[in-house]
C-alpha cells in the first residue's frame, strides 16, 4: 500500500497569489467565501487543486472548502471561455421567451449551459436576473449586455465574436 | 475632508449644499414656481444676455425669490434684447425688452416680488414654445 | 463651486446603463465642453428612475422634461435644441399610449401618477456617488436626530408605531424585530442588512443600493444604535457590481465625514459597515442561511428558535433587514411615525416597491402606496398588457408566491391580503401573463428554480420539489393522469407542511394557486392532452396548410428527423409521430404555410 | 429546574424547560420515529439537523408542523403525535425519501439492519407513488475503499456521518456537497477516501442509519481459506469484541462471551484460536519499556528526549496523526499495535513452532474496528509482500459467518483459547476501552521501574467516558502525568497544547473511537443507544477483575516468548518484529519546478 504524500504540484505565480489573497483574509475559515470570491476573479475558476491549497492556508478540511464551492452557483470549477455567455432567465425574461433564446445559443454554440465549447472561446451558462427586465430578454455576452432578444438574433451575435477570434 | 461632527453641523453643511439641488428639488414643482426664461440665442448673448441670466439668478437668490430660471432660442424680438419672459403661476407671461443686468434685478424685486409691471413689456404675439 | 443652471440627470441603473448610458453622459460632457457650457450644465448619473421599460432615461431640470429612450447619437440634439434654444426635443417625450400625445413632464404620465416614492425617494434624484447630494437631501439627519435623543428606545417605538414590516417577504414587524434584538445583552451585536436579492425578476433591492446607497447606510447606522450593535454588515448579491461600487464609494464617503466610524456626530456611538458577498443561492435570503453564509459556511438554514435575534452571527445577537426595509427608516425618523402610519392599510403601511415585469407595456420599478389595487399597477402605472392581448394573471411574491387571476385585480395589495388570495408579498416581483402564457408551464418554471435552489437539507424540498417538478413536467408533455393532479396537490400540502424553511415551505405556492384558479388548464393538458395557451412544446402540432403549400421542399429539406414527406411541387405533410416539435419547419418556409396547432 | 406542563395526545405531562417535544414523548411512550436525528449523550456526539422531517408532529396554533426532535416543549403546548394530518405528512416524506432510494434492499449490506427499511415497514409502504418512467434518482459511483464502501446514491443526508467525521474526529474526510436534490455528504471532489484525510475509523459507517457506508466485506474469503485444506489458519479475537458479540445473538448488553466467542471460532473450523488479549500484553511490554526508557533519559536531564509518549495500538489514531500532525510523529510509541504484534509472531514464532510456512498460513483478526481492515495492508506489516494479517474482520462479520455456519451461539459450551498465543491478563482486556491501555501500562511500568509491587492494581483516576482526562500517578515519588482522550477531535485538543509547547504530560494514551474500542466501527450496531455503550464499558472492568493474572508482566507466555526467542522487550529481535514506523502524509500543495 502506497505510504506516500499526496503533493500538489501548482505554478507558482498562481500559488503565490492565492497564498497572498488568504493571507490578506488573515487566514481565517470565516472569510472562506470572501477567499473563494478573489480567488476565482484571478483566475478566473476553482480548480481542485486551488481548493486544497486554500484548504491547507485557511487550516479547515478540502471537503469543507468544496462543501461550500459545490454548493453556491456563482463559484465554478469548470474554466470559462474567453467570451462566456450568459442568458437570463429570470421570470421576466421567461415571460418574454428566454428559454428560446437559450435554445438558440445552444445550437449555435453546440454546448450546453454549464459546458465551454473545444477552443474555450464561448461557454454557455444561465442565470437569474440581471435586472435588466426593462430589455427583457437579455443575454450577456463577455459581459456585454443584448436586449430585446429574437432567437433570430442570436446567430449573428454569435458570428460577430467568432470574427473577432 | 472636515468631519460632520454634531447635528448643527449637519445642518450647516446642508444648508450650503441645498442649493446645489435645488434646482431639481424645484423641478418637481415647476408650475407653482416663477418661471424666467431669458433669449440666448446669438443676439441675445451679443447684447449681454448672459450677464443679465447670471443677474437675475443672484437676485432670486438674495431675494429668496423660488423661481425656475432657464434659457430659450431666440424669442424673435432681436431689437429689444436681452430679452426675458416672465411667467408667474396662474398668470400668462410677460416678456421684457431690453433687460441689462441692473433690470434684470429690478425684475426680481418690483415685477415678482412687488408686481409692478416695468417698463419695456413687450405685447405677446408668438405661440409658447411648449404649446406646440 | 459652479452656478449650474441645468441639470442634466440621466440613469445609471444597470439596465440603462446595458443600453448604453455611460455612453450618453460621456457624449453630454463633451458636447457641453464643445459648447462651452461645462460650468453652466451639470450631468449627473443617478440612480433608476423606474421607468426601465423606456430607458435610457434623461431627465432635464429645472423645467423637469423626461426623455425617453435615448441614444447617444440623441445628445446633440439634446444639447443645441434644449439647452441652447430651449426647445424641447419632441420626438424623445414620452408619448400618451392613449391619445398619442407628448407628455414632457414625469408627474403627468400614467407610470408615476400613482405611484408614491418613499424608498425610492432618492432614486434618479440625486448622484448617488455623492454624498453632498445626500446632506442636501436630509440625508444623515435622522441619524443625527436619533443620536442627539440618545434613546434607543425611544427611536424602537417610532418604528414600533410606524407599522413598518419587513419588506423582503414575510412582513414580519420591523420595530418588533429590533426590540427583540435589543433586550438580549451581548458584548458584541450585529445588524445586519440583506442585499441578496435572489428573486427571480426581482431588483428593488439593487435599484436602492444603486441609487441611493447612503440611506442604507444611515438605516444600518441608526439600527444598530437602536439594538446596541457597532458593526454593520451588508450580505449583497456577487452579481451585483454596479451596487457593490457604489455602496463601497458611500462608505467610503461616509467614513471620511465621520459617519461611519467612532464618535458619530461627536457622540460615544461607534458604528461601521463591512461588506460580505453573496454567491448565487436563492436560499440565502432566508436569515440563518444568510448568516450561515456570511460565515464562510455552506448557505443551509437551520432551525428557529433558536432567533438570530438570540444566536445570530458569530452566535451573537443580530438583527436582519433587508434593503428596502432599511431606506424606509430614515424617513419614519425625519417625518414621523405618524405620517407614515397614515399611509397605506391598516395593517400594511407605507408604501412598497414592485418589478413590474412581464407582458406589460410598461416595465419597470415603481413605488406604491399599500392599498392600492392589482388594476391600478396593472392597467394605469403598467399601462396594460402589452400588444392589446387579454390579462390572464399576475404573479407576485417570485418563487414562493402564487398567480392571481382577474377576480383579485380589486383587491387592495397588502401583506395579509396577498396571502388570503393564495400569493404572498414577497420581495416585490411582479409578473404580469397574458392569454399566451401557460399556467401549467409557469409552475414548473417556478419548481424548476426551487429544485435548483434547494438547499437540499430538508427531505420534502429537497426530493419534494424534484418530485412536483416531474409530475408538472410530465402534465406539459400529455402524459399526465388524473391521479397525478391528486398526488400534485397531496404533495405540495405536506411540503408546504414539512419543509424546514421559509423557501421550502412556501416553494410549492406556484403550484398550489395555479391548480386552484386555473384547474381547467391543467385538466385540459391532462385529459385532452391540449395546452390551451399553446405553450407546451409536446402538446403542439405543426401542421401544414396544402392550400398554402407550394411544394418547395425547403421544409423536408431542413428537418432534423425526416418527419416531412411530399413530393416537389405538391403539398408535403409532417409525420406528427416522428415530429419533435423544433420549429426548423416553420422557420424555413417562406410562404407562411405552417403553423402551430 | 423550570418545569414546563404540556399536552401531547391528550395526555398532559410535566417536563424540564428545554426538553425537546421527541424526548417529552419518549418519557411518556410515544415513540415517534426518526431518521436523522442522533445523539450519544455521555459521549458528546449530538447530530440535530431536523433534516429529514420524519419527525413531524402537530402544534395547535402552529401553520405548519414541527420537528419534534428540534421543537422545545412549550408551556401548555398541545401536540398531536399521530393525526390523519399527522401520518399523511410523515408517510409522504417516506415515500419521498424511499424515492431516492434505490430498492435493492435485499442485496444491501444493511438489509435487516436499515432505520430506512424498518419505517418503511413500520409505515407498511407498498407502492411509491413518486417512482415511475420519470423519476430521476442519484446517480453517484459505489467506492470501495480498504475499509469502507460507500454508496451515495443510498445517502438519506441524515448528516450523521459529517457530524462524526468534523464535530467528533476533526478529520474531515467528509461534508455535504452540491446542493438541491444531488446534495449527498461525500469526500472533497467526490474523490476517493484514500485520496482523502479518512482515518478509516467508521464512525461514519457506525452511525450510518442505512446502507450508504458500510464495511468492506471479508467473510467470503474467510470462508475460503477455513475450508481450503492447504491452508493453515489462525485466528485472533480483540478484546472488545467479547463485551458486544452476544448482542449480535439477542444476548444483553455488557454479556461477557469469551467461551462462546471461542467455542464459536472453533465450530467454524479455524485451526487455531488465539486471542490478542495476548499481544496486548506483548504490547505493554514493549511500549512500557518504551515509556521507562525515555522516562530514565528524560530524568538523567535528556531535554531532547520525544515526550510525551502517545499510545500506538489504535490504527485510525496513527493514520490521523500520519495526515494531521505529521510534525509530531516522533512521539509515538513505535510499538505496533497488538493485531499487527499478534501477526508478526504467528507468522514468525509460531509459523516456525508448528513448523507452517508463512504462505501456507492465513492469518485472521476478528476487531471490532474497520482501520483494522487498513492497516493490515500497510507495507510496514508485511514481509515480501505477505501480510502479517491476511483478513480482518468485524464483530459483525464474525456475527454473520457463525449464523452462515448454522451455529447457534447463545446454547455453545464455553471454550478455552489455544495456546501459546491464548493466554492472557486483565491489563489486556482493558485495552478494550478508552484510559485502558495506560492503566495496562502503568501497571507494568510501575512495577519494572520501582521494582516494588503495585499497592493498588485499580487505577480509577484514568478510567470514565469525559473525552479528555488527566491523572497524575505517583510512581513511588515520580509524578507521571498521564493524558488520555477518545475521539480524535479531543486527541486533536491534547496535540494542539503540545505543539503550543503547553502540555506537561509524560504519557498520553489516545483511542480514535469515542468510548475506545467497546464502540468501534466494527461492533453491533448500537443505532444511537448510549446505554449499550456504557454496558460494554462496565464488562470491559468486569472481564479485568474476573482475570486471574491482572498485570501483563506477569503473563506466563509472555515471559516464555522473551525467554525462548525474543529475549529483551525493545530488543534487536522485538524491534524487527514488533516495531514499526510512521510517515509524513498530509496532502501538500508545492510549487511546480517543471513549469
Amino acid at each position: 500500500m502506497d505510504n506516500k504524500k499526496i503533493i500538489i504540484k501548482m505554478k507558482p505565480e498562481v500559488r503565490e497569489k492565492v497564498i497572498e489573497i488568504c493571507d490578506s483574509f488573515g487566514n481565517n475559515p470565516g472569510e472562506l467565501i470572501n477567499v473563494l470570491h478573489q480567488t476565482q476573479d484571478f483566475l478566473g475558476y476553482l480548480p481542485a487543486e486551488v481548493q486544497e491549497l486554500i484548504a491547507e492556508r485557511l487550516h479547515m478540511p478540502t471537503a469543507k472548502v468544496y462543501g461550500v464551492v459545490s454548493f453556491y452557483a456563482f463559484f465554478t470549477m469548470t474554466p470559462k471561455g474567453k467570451y462566456p455567455v450568459s442568458v437570463c432567465l429570470g421570470t421576466a425574461c421567461y415571460v418574454r421567451g428566454a428559454e428560446k433564446i437559450l435554445e438558440s445559443f445552444e445550437k449555435e454554440l453546440g454546448i450546453k449551459p454549464g459546458e465551454t465549447d473545444e477552443n474555450g472561446v464561448f461557454s454557455l451558462a444561465s442565470l437569474r436576473c440581471v435586472g435588466a427586465c426593462g430589455l427583457a430578454p437579455v443575454a450577456l455576452v463577455d459581459g456585454k449586455v443584448f436586449g430585446r432578444l429574437a432567437p433570430a438574433m442570436v446567430k449573428d451575435i454569435v458570428k460577430e465574436y467568432r470574427e473577432m477570434e | 475632508m472636515e468631519k460632520i461632527k454634531s447635528l448643527a453641523d449637519l445642518k450647516k453643511k446642508r444648508e450650503e449644499l441645498q442649493s446645489k439641488i435645488e434646482l431639481r428639488e424645484e423641478g418637481d414643482n415647476v408650475e407653482n414656481l416663477v418661471q424666467i426664461k431669458v433669449a440666448m440665442a446669438t443676439c441675445g448673448i451679443a447684447s449681454g444676455a448672459k450677464q443679465t441670466m447670471e443677474a437675475i439668478i443672484d437676485e432670486c437668490k438674495k431675494q429668496n425669490v423660488k423661481a425656475v430660471v432657464s434659457q430659450t432660442g431666440c424669442m424673435g424680438y432681436c431689437y429689444a434684447e436681452p430679452t426675458v419672459e416672465v411667467k408667474k403661476p396662474g398668470e400668462d407671461p410677460i416678456v421684457f425688452g431690453h433687460v441689462d443686468t441692473k433690470k434684470g434685478q429690478e425684475l426680481v424685486t418690483k415685477y415678482i416680488i412687488g408686481g409692478e409691471i416695468l417698463e419695456g413689456v413687450i405685447p405677446v404675439n408668438y405661440e409658447k414654445i411648449d404649446n406646440k | 463651486m459652479a452656478n449650474y443652471k441645468y441639470h442634466i440627470l440621466l440613469c445609471g441603473g444597470t439596465g440603462c446603463t446595458a443600453s448604453e448610458s455611460p455612453k450618453i453622459k460621456e457624449n453630454f460632457i463633451q458636447l457641453l465642453a464643445e459648447k462651452n457650457l461645462t460650468d453652466d450644465v451639470q450631468v449627473v448619473a443617478t440612480g433608476c428612475f423606474g421607468f426601465c421599460e423606456k430607458g435610457p432615461i434623461v431627465k432635464i431640470l429645472p423645467d423637469n422634461t423626461f426623455y425617453t429612450q435615448v441614444k447617444p447619437e440623441d445628445c446633440r440634439e439634446i444639447i443645441d435644441e434644449h439647452i441652447i434654444k430651449g426647445r424641447k426635443v419632441q420626438r424623445l417625450l414620452y408619448e400618451n399610449p392613449e391619445d398619442q400625445k407628448h407628455i414632457s413632464d414625469s408627474k403627468h404620465m400614467g407610470f408615476y401618477k400613482k405611484q408614491m416614492r418613499i424608498a425610492l425617494r432618492n432614486c434618479g434624484f440625486i448622484d448617488p456617488e455623492n454624498i453632498d447630494e445626500y446632506i442636501a437631501r436630509d440625508g444623515y439627519k435622522a441619524l443625527a436626530t436619533v443620536l442627539e435623543q440618545n434613546d434607543p428606545k425611544a427611536t424602537i417605538d417610532i418604528i414600533k408605531k410606524s407599522g413598518l414590516r419587513g419588506r423582503g417577504g414575510a412582513g414580519f414587524p420591523t420595530g418588533l424585530k429590533w426590540e427583540l434584538c435589543a433586550k438580549n445583552a451581548a458584548d458584541q451585536k450585529y445588524i445586519i442588512c440583506n442585499a441578496d436579492e435572489g428573486d427571480p425578476g426581482a431588483f428593488m433591492d439593487r435599484s436602492i443600493l444603486e441609487g441611493d446607497p447612503h440611506s442604507i447606510i444611515e438605516a444600518m447606522a441608526i439600527g444598530g444604535f437602536c439594538i446596541g450593535a457597532t458593526i454593520g454588515l451588508v450580505y449583497i448579491r456577487a452579481e451585483y457590481p454596479l451596487a457593490i461600487h457604489r455602496l463601497q464609494v458611500a462608505i467610503n464617503q461616509a467614513r471620511e465625514y465621520g459617519l461611519l466610524g467612532k464618535n458619530i456626530f461627536g457622540t460615544d456611538f461607534d458604528f461601521d459597515i463591512i461588506l460580505r458577498y453573496g454567491a448565487g443561492a436563492f436560499v440565502c435570503g432566508e436569515e440563518t442561511a444568510l448568516i450561515h453564509s456570511m460565515e464562510g459556511l455552506r448557505g443551509e438554514p437551520t432551525f428557529k428558535p433558536p432567533f438570530p435575534a438570540v444566536e445570530g452571527y458569530l452566535k451573537k445577537p443580530s438583527n436582519v433587514n433587508n434593503v428596502e426595509t432599511y431606506a424606509n427608516i430614515p424617513v419614519i425618523i425625519n417625518k414621523g411615525w405618524e405620517w407614515f402610519s397614515s399611509i397605506g392599510t391598516e395593517k400594511s403601511k407605507g408604501t412598497k416597491v414592485f418589478a413590474l415585469a412581464g407582458q406589460i407595456n410598461n416595465v419597470g420599478l415603481i413605488e406604491v402606496p399599500m392599498g392600492i389595487t392589482l388594476r391600478e399597477v396593472i392597467y394605469e402605472i403598467g399601462g396594460g398588457i402589452k400588444g392589446g392581448k387579454k390579462f390572464k394573471a399576475v404573479q407576485t411574491g417570485g418563487p414562493s408566491g402564487g398567480c392571481l387571476t382577474e377576480k383579485f385585480l380589486d383587491t387592495p395589495i397588502d401583506y395579509d391580503n396577498l396571502v388570503a388570495a393564495g400569493s404572498m408579498m414577497g420581495s416585490g416581483g411582479m409578473i404580469v401573463m397574458d392569454e399566451t402564457s401557460c399556467m401549467v408551464s409557469v409552475a414548473k418554471f417556478y419548481l424548476d428554480f426551487t429544485v435548483e435552489e434547494s438547499c437540499g437539507k430538508c427531505s420534502p424540498c429537497r426530493i419534494g420539489n424534484k418530485r412536483l417538478c416531474e409530475i408538472l413536467d410530465k402534465i406539459t408533455k400529455g402524459q399526465g393522469t388524473m391521479e397525478d393532479l391528486d398526488r400534485l396537490r397531496n404533495l405540495a400540502h405536506v411540503i408546504k407542511d414539512t419543509a424546514l424553511c421559509g423557501l421550502g415551505q412556501t416553494s410549492p405556492n406556484p403550484v398550489l394557486s395555479t391548480i386552484d384558479n386555473f384547474w381547467d388548464e391543467y385538466v385540459a393538458h391532462v385529459v385532452d392532452k391540449k395546452c390551451p395557451a399553446g405553450q407546451c412544446k409536446a402538446l403542439k402540432q405543426y401542421i401544414i396548410d396544402p392550400e398554402k403549400c407550394k411544394g418547395c421542399t425547403a421544409c423536408a429539406r431542413n428537418c432534423p428527423v425526416g418527419a416531412i414527406k411530399g413530393t416537389v411541387k405538391m403539398p408535403h405533410e409532417i409525420n406528427q409521430e416522428l415530429c419533435i416539435k423544433c420549429g426548423t419547419c416553420m422557420e424555413k418556409c417562406k410562404f407562411n404555410a405552417i403553423s402551430i396547432k | 429546574m423550570d418545569m414546563i406542563k404540556l399536552t401531547i395526545d391528550n395526555r398532559e405531562v410535566e417536563v424540564p424547560k428545554g426538553t425537546t417535544i421527541l424526548k417529552a414523548a419518549q418519557g411518556m411512550g410515544i415513540d415517534i420515529p426518526t431518521l436523522c436525528h442522533f445523539e450519544l449523550n455521555n459521549l458528546g456526539v449530538h447530530n440535530k439537523p431536523g433534516g429529514c422531517r420524519i419527525c413531524v408532529v402537530e402544534v395547535a396554533g402552529r401553520r405548519n408542523l414541527a420537528p419534534a426532535c428540534v421543537t422545545e416543549c412549550m408551556p401548555d403546548m398541545v401536540v398531536r403525535t399521530n393525526s390523519m394530518r399527522v401520518i399523511n405528512a410523515r408517510r409522504t416524506v417516506l415515500e419521498l425519501i424511499l424515492s431516492d432510494h434505490p430498492a435493492d434492499c435485499l442485496q444491501c449490506a444493511k438489509n435487516g439492519n436499515c432505520e430506512l427499511q424498518d419505517l418503511a415497514v413500520r409505515f407498511g409502504i407498498r407502492k411509491n407513488p413518486f417512482i415511475g418512467p420519470e423519476h430521476e434518482q442519484s446517480s453517484y459511483q459505489l467506492e470501495v475503499s480498504p475499509s469502507i464502501i460507500r454508496d451515495m446514491n443510498k445517502c438519506v443526508m441524515c448528516r450523521r456521518c459529517e457530524t462524526m467525521c468534523n464535530d467528533m474526529q476533526t478529520v474531515g474526510a467528509l461534508s455535504a456537497i452540491e446542493r438541491g436534490f444531488p446534495a449527498v455528504v461525500s469526500t472533497a471532489f467526490n474523490q476517493h477516501l484514500d485520496h482523502s484525510p479518512c482515518t478509516f475509523c467508521g464512525q461514519c459507517v457506525a452511525v450510518c442509519p442505512v446502507g450508504a457506508l458500510t464495511e468492506v466485506d471479508h467473510t467470503g474469503a474467510v470462508l475460503r481459506a477455513i475450508v481450503d485444506p492447504k491452508k493453515t489458519t489462525v485466528v485472533q479475537v480483540a478484546p472488545a469484541v467479547r463485551v458486544a458479540i452476544g448482542e449480535e445473538f439477542g444476548m444483553e448488553p455488557g454479556t461477557i462471551a469469551t467461551g462462546k466467542l471461542t467455542a464459536a471460532l472453533k465450530a467454524l473450523g479455524f485451526d487455531y484460536v488465539f486471542d490478542t488479549d495476548w499481544s496486548a500484553d506483548l504490547t505493554i511490554m514493549e511500549e512500557g519499556t518504551e515509556l521507562i526508557g525515555r522516562l530514565t533519559k528524560f530524568l538523567e536531564g535528556d531535554k531532547n528526549v520525544p515526550l510525551p509518549i502517545l499510545t500506538s495500538c489504535c490504527p485510525a489514531w496513527v493514520n490521523f496523526f500520519e495526515h494531521q500532525f505529521p510534525e509530531l510523529r516522533h512521539l509515538p510509541s513505535t510499538a505496533k499495535s497488538p493485531q499487527g504484534m499478534f501477526g508478526a509472531i504467528a507468522k514468525s514464532y509460531f509459523a516456525e513452532k508448528i513448523n507452517c510456512k508463512r504462505e501456507d498460513m492465513i492469518s485472521v483478526s476478528v476487531m471490532p474496528c474497520l482501520a483494522k481492515k487498513y492497516e493490515v495492508g500497510r507495507d510496514e506489516l508485511k514481509v515480501n509482500g505477505n501480510p502479517d494479517v491476511d483478513y480482518s474482520i468485524s464483530t459483525r462479520e464474525l456475527a454473520r459467518l457463525i449464523k452462515m455456519a448454522n451455529i447457534d451461539f447463545k446454547s455453545l459450551p464455553d471454550a478455552e483459547f489455544d495456546s501459546p498465543l491464548g493466554e492472557s491478563t486483565g491489563a489486556a482486556v482493558i485495552f478494550g476501552t478508552t484510559g485502558g491501555v495506560i492503566e495496562a501500562a502503568v501497571r507494568t511500568a510501575y512495577e519494572i521501574f520501582t521494582k516494588k509491587p503495585l499497592p493498588k492494581i485499580d487505577f480509577e483516576e484514568l478510567r470514565g467516558l469525559e473525552g479528555v482526562r488527566s491523572a497524575t500517578i505517583d510512581v513511588d515519588g515520580l509524578k507521571l502525568n498521564i493524558g488520555i482522550a477518545h475521539g480524535l477531535g479531543n486527541a486533536r485538543k491534547l496535540l494542539e497544547d503540545i505543539k503550543a509547547g503547553k502540555s506537561n504530560f509524560h504519557a498520553i494514551e489516545i483511542m480514535a473511537c469515542p468510548g475506545g474500542c467497546i464502540d468501534g466501527a466494527g461492533q453491533p450496531l448500537h443505532h444511537g443507544n448510549a446505554d449499550i455503550i456504557k454496558a460494554r464499558w462496565e464488562a470491559i472492568y468486569r472481564a479485568d477483575r474476573e482475570m486471574p493474572i491482572r498485570k501483563s508482566h506477569e503473563n506466563p507466555s509472555i515471559q516464555a516468548i522473551y525467554k525462548e526467542y525474543l529475549g529483551e522487550p525493545c530488543g534487536h529481535k522485538s524491534h524487527e518484529l514488533l516495531h514499526t514506523h510512521y510517515f509524513d502524509r498530509q496532502t501538500t500543495v508545492e510549487v511546480d519546478l517543471n513549469k
